[in-house]
């Protein structure tokens, strides 16, 4: 059998595979987003996601815009202040799993969402940390899914704005009380684990019709690869079928026509 | 007690020029109605917090209303970027923009703290990360019964609190309901606050441990219909999504900013 | 996720002696079922911590459970003294219990700060008081931005926390509603925690903001119908005001304590 | 007119009378809480009261006999949790008068309420400080309200529970962020407030039909009384109804026969 499908959805399946039942998982916007809400649609219904907004437990049948949507809270448990989600649920180590983005992402699996270039002297401004600063050192351990390009997978990070593991990879060494960093980075071309003794990424297994041409010419650093080098298996027809379905019934969502209320009040 | 003023004359009389001005709501009940007359009156200097700078402050830092902002993500959310706030720190359009960051269990805490009235919020915070190198106002201190090096930020304690509810009863009590956010935590932190709320009812219909502020507790409350659109109030109105995606063409360019800025904020007065 | 169990069998299994408990609830819900559960499995050389230790504590200090108590107000409200509690410190009877007392503020920051998994609270406590020249878990620092001289206690992270609610739902998430105390910060505070409800239903029935324990920060849940009793359960039943002040008589004298304990709960089993 | 009334209810209705509308008090269980419902029922209605079970603007029919009934829960605004009571409520400078009893207080109106006699071996243990020792320094001031004999007005007490304002009268002095601690001490016989320089406890008005002597008898120091002594106002005929109503309601709530079902459920 041969499924068609794009290397976007190869990356977000195998991201949705990485969690399972039981998992408490503090979700990031965006991919992590999508991965997680596809993991809850199919192999783990039991997976329980969180978002920085305070809605705890939540089942949204969209994917949200934003962490607030009002899908969001509508469908959780039950919804918390946000200093409560920061300090009881995340601070107090009741997550297993952080999911998170990013825009650059370095051999140690440092990430940075604050800028590119010098701090004082921009050459891009991103949005920052976010949540993601804390959500990397209090969650037992954290995935990361991100699209693989040479401008993303850098040597070394402009700015540490959440640790992976530092710019030595030793940061969460004799650190007390903190989890234990990316275990996982999932690409549209492949998955990277963090090698156990030095911390470096290494590539753990190539996506199907993926070559290591093409992860090292995606990779801005001499990027190496396990000796046992898998092969990741293929997204199932029904995860696909799942996918489909959430990103169309989200894209519907999102771009239908909204109420005449709303569109009123933006401008008033 | 709340005072019940115009969004107009709560704004006039408790928004100062240079005055620290938290604008709440996480991503939910953002106070828009309120940051559109605060850009009609032409404050200036403001020092603006919020964890989540997104259009409203985009809106206010693009009319010159800003001097400094203190923030933890500031992005149009599942959009990109904020171009205003952008082109006032890369081009100082149209001034200076000082920004200080943090990362939101940070500013989650500082708020914390800030209600409970003490000067800093402790927190497992920031290890490893570079935002203390770029913000002296993180900083580490020591457990005296562990040892354990934890972070330590100020409080947030500004001078107005500027959040939005879905109702208020005729004595000034107000309910916040859904995601909840910091608005409770803000205002309790602040000098003085603004409330602005989408009607006044005579019952809340508030729950037994609804997030409930009492009108003790607030300086002013101004109804404001869909006044936190285009975000969203939970029970009454959508988050207008649609808008959120088109504000990203309309705040790339100066001149489309200042085109919507004057037909849709400047030409309008207060709900 | 919560396992649901007996209340004989949560107890057997999640609390050993020598442990540190937190039987939690302010006046409202306290865990009576599961404290004479404690009682009569002879749990020994427990240390007791709760802000308010009344009729509960006085029991399990009278049986002999205690080695160590930590609370900040010990008495029965508006009656009196803990007659068991008195005769334990005064007169080591039936066994020594050392004492750790604090403030209420001190005690609610402390589960605060267990809840969110840090060393220490900080507060503005103790100001002139002798309580620190007593209790040598009482520190103080100073602000790193202010130099403010501020309070730090230890935060509160027990081995057990026993708290009583009025409902779980199938899945084991728990609703607590009313006077919510320190229900929640207890839990997510302890290593542990076993939960006694009123009942167990389909629908917990809750609203947006309620206080609601998801299954997966819960150890044990075990149904135990007037679990709180003579305490009460908001919705279930009412506060029973005639036996708090019949156990003043009772606990008065040490033989009709022993009858007491012996009738009504070594005699009875778990409910 | 002569109305004919006790000294309890001389004091209650005069500590009731401290309250004004607009103020939100803190209350303390037992006298303080009798005296701010009779004020709340009376001249200020619009007082508003808070336990420190979270109830916020709670408007009791009876008085509760623990700060934790159910009708205090059932008849507040709202009800929170008791580490937001303490923390934002009371710490974060929302209470304008904090309303206490107590066992000790002495002259320069500090509070025991732990024991009587030496901390390692007390004559009396007593039930603790609770709220008390914040809701001294965090409120704006602090009323006392406690029955005067001898044995509870003492010169120094065995133990600073509660700080008034010291053993030397200087223990606010130049403290950050506190309030201006205990204005005034209504007992049985007279009322006290502290002197504007030595904040040593001064009678400034004595209750009708009590003498000095009576008060110098209760006092276990050199009681001063103010120069300009006053004679407090008697109670009205309505304050009189309105306090027998409220604890003839009371008593027959909290010693009415019990449900049937709480009877068997405190012997399970």
């Amino acid at each position: 059998m041969s499924l068609e499908y794009t290397s976007s959805e190869m990356m977000s399946v195998t991201a949705a595979r990485a969690l399972t039942n039981g998992m408490t998982c503090f979700v990031g916007i965006g991919l992590p987003s999508e991965a997680a809400n596809l993991a809850r649609l199919t192999h783990a219904p039991d997976v329980t996601l969180i978002y920085e907004s305070g809605t705890l437990q939540t089942k949204p049948d969209v994917l949200p815009l934003s962490i607030g949507d009002g899908e969001l809270c509508e469908s959780a448990l039950t919804t918390v202040s946000v200093p409560e989600m920061f300090r009881y649920w995340l601070q107090g180590g009741h997550v297993s799993v952080g999911f998170l983005g990013t825009a650059q992402i370095d051999r140690y699996a440092n990430l940075n969402t604050t800028l590119i270039g010098d701090y004082r002297e921009p050459k891009v401004r991103l949005p920052g940390g976010g949540g993601a600063p804390e959500i990397a050192t209090s969650a037992k351990e954290v995935f990361i899914t991100v699209k693989h390009s040479k401008r993303t997978f850098v040597k070394d990070v402009d700015f540490v704005t959440t640790v992976g593991f530092g710019r030595d990879g030793k940061a969460r060494d004799n650190v007390p009380n903190i989890g234990n960093g990316p275990t996982v980075v999932i690409t549209d071309l492949c998955i990277l684990k963090p090698d156990p003794e030095t911390k470096e990424l290494v590539v753990r297994s190539l996506h199907p019709n993926v070559t290591r041409e093409d992860v090292i010419a995606a990779t801005g650093w001499d990027i190496r690869f396990a000796e046992d080098l898998a092969t990741t298996p293929e997204p199932g027809a029904r995860e696909l079928e799942v996918l489909r379905d959430l990103k169309a019934r989200t894209h519907s969502h999102h771009s239908g026509p909204t109420m005449p209320a709303n569109n009123e009040a933006h401008r008033d | 007690m709340a005072e019940f003023l115009s969004l107009k004359e709560a704004v006039s009389r408790h928004i100062n020029d240079g005055d620290t001005v938290c604008m709440e709501g996480f991503t939910h009940l953002i106070p828009f109605a309120a940051g559109h007359e605060i850009i009609r009156q032409e404050k200036r200097d403001l020092t603006l917090i919020r964890m989540t700078p997104d259009l409203v402050y985009d809106q206010m830092i693009g009319a010159g209303c800003a001097k400094k902002l203190i923030f933890s993500w500031g992005g149009n959310p599942g959009v990109g970027s904020l171009h205003r706030l952008r082109d006032a720190v890369e081009n100082g359009w149209p001034n200076k923009l000082e920004i200080l960051e943090h990362s939101h269990a940070a500013m989650a805490s500082a708020y914390e703290a800030g209600a409970a009235g003490l000067p800093l919020a402790v927190l497992r915070g920031y290890v490893g990360s570079d935002l203390p190198k770029v913000n002296d106002q993180i900083k580490f201190i020591e457990c005296p019964f562990t040892g354990e090096r934890l972070a330590a930020v100020p409080s947030i304690r500004p001078d107005v609190a500027v959040i939005h509810a879905q109702r208020a009863d005729r004595n000034g009590n107000v309910l916040v309901e859904g995601i909840i956010g910091i608005q409770k935590e803000v205002v309790l932190a602040a000098k003085r606050s603004i409330v602005t709320v989408e009607e006044i009812v005579d019952d809340l219909g508030a729950s037994v441990n609804a997030c409930v502020l009492p009108s003790w507790a607030i300086t002013a409350i101004a109804e404001a219909p869909k006044g936190a659109s285009p975000s969203y109030a939970l029970g009454y109105y959508d988050r207008d999504n649609a808008f959120y995606k088109e504000w990203d063409g309309i705040a790339r360019d100066r001149e489309t900013f200042q085109a919507w800025l004057k037909n849709n904020v400047f030409e309008k007065g207060a709900a």
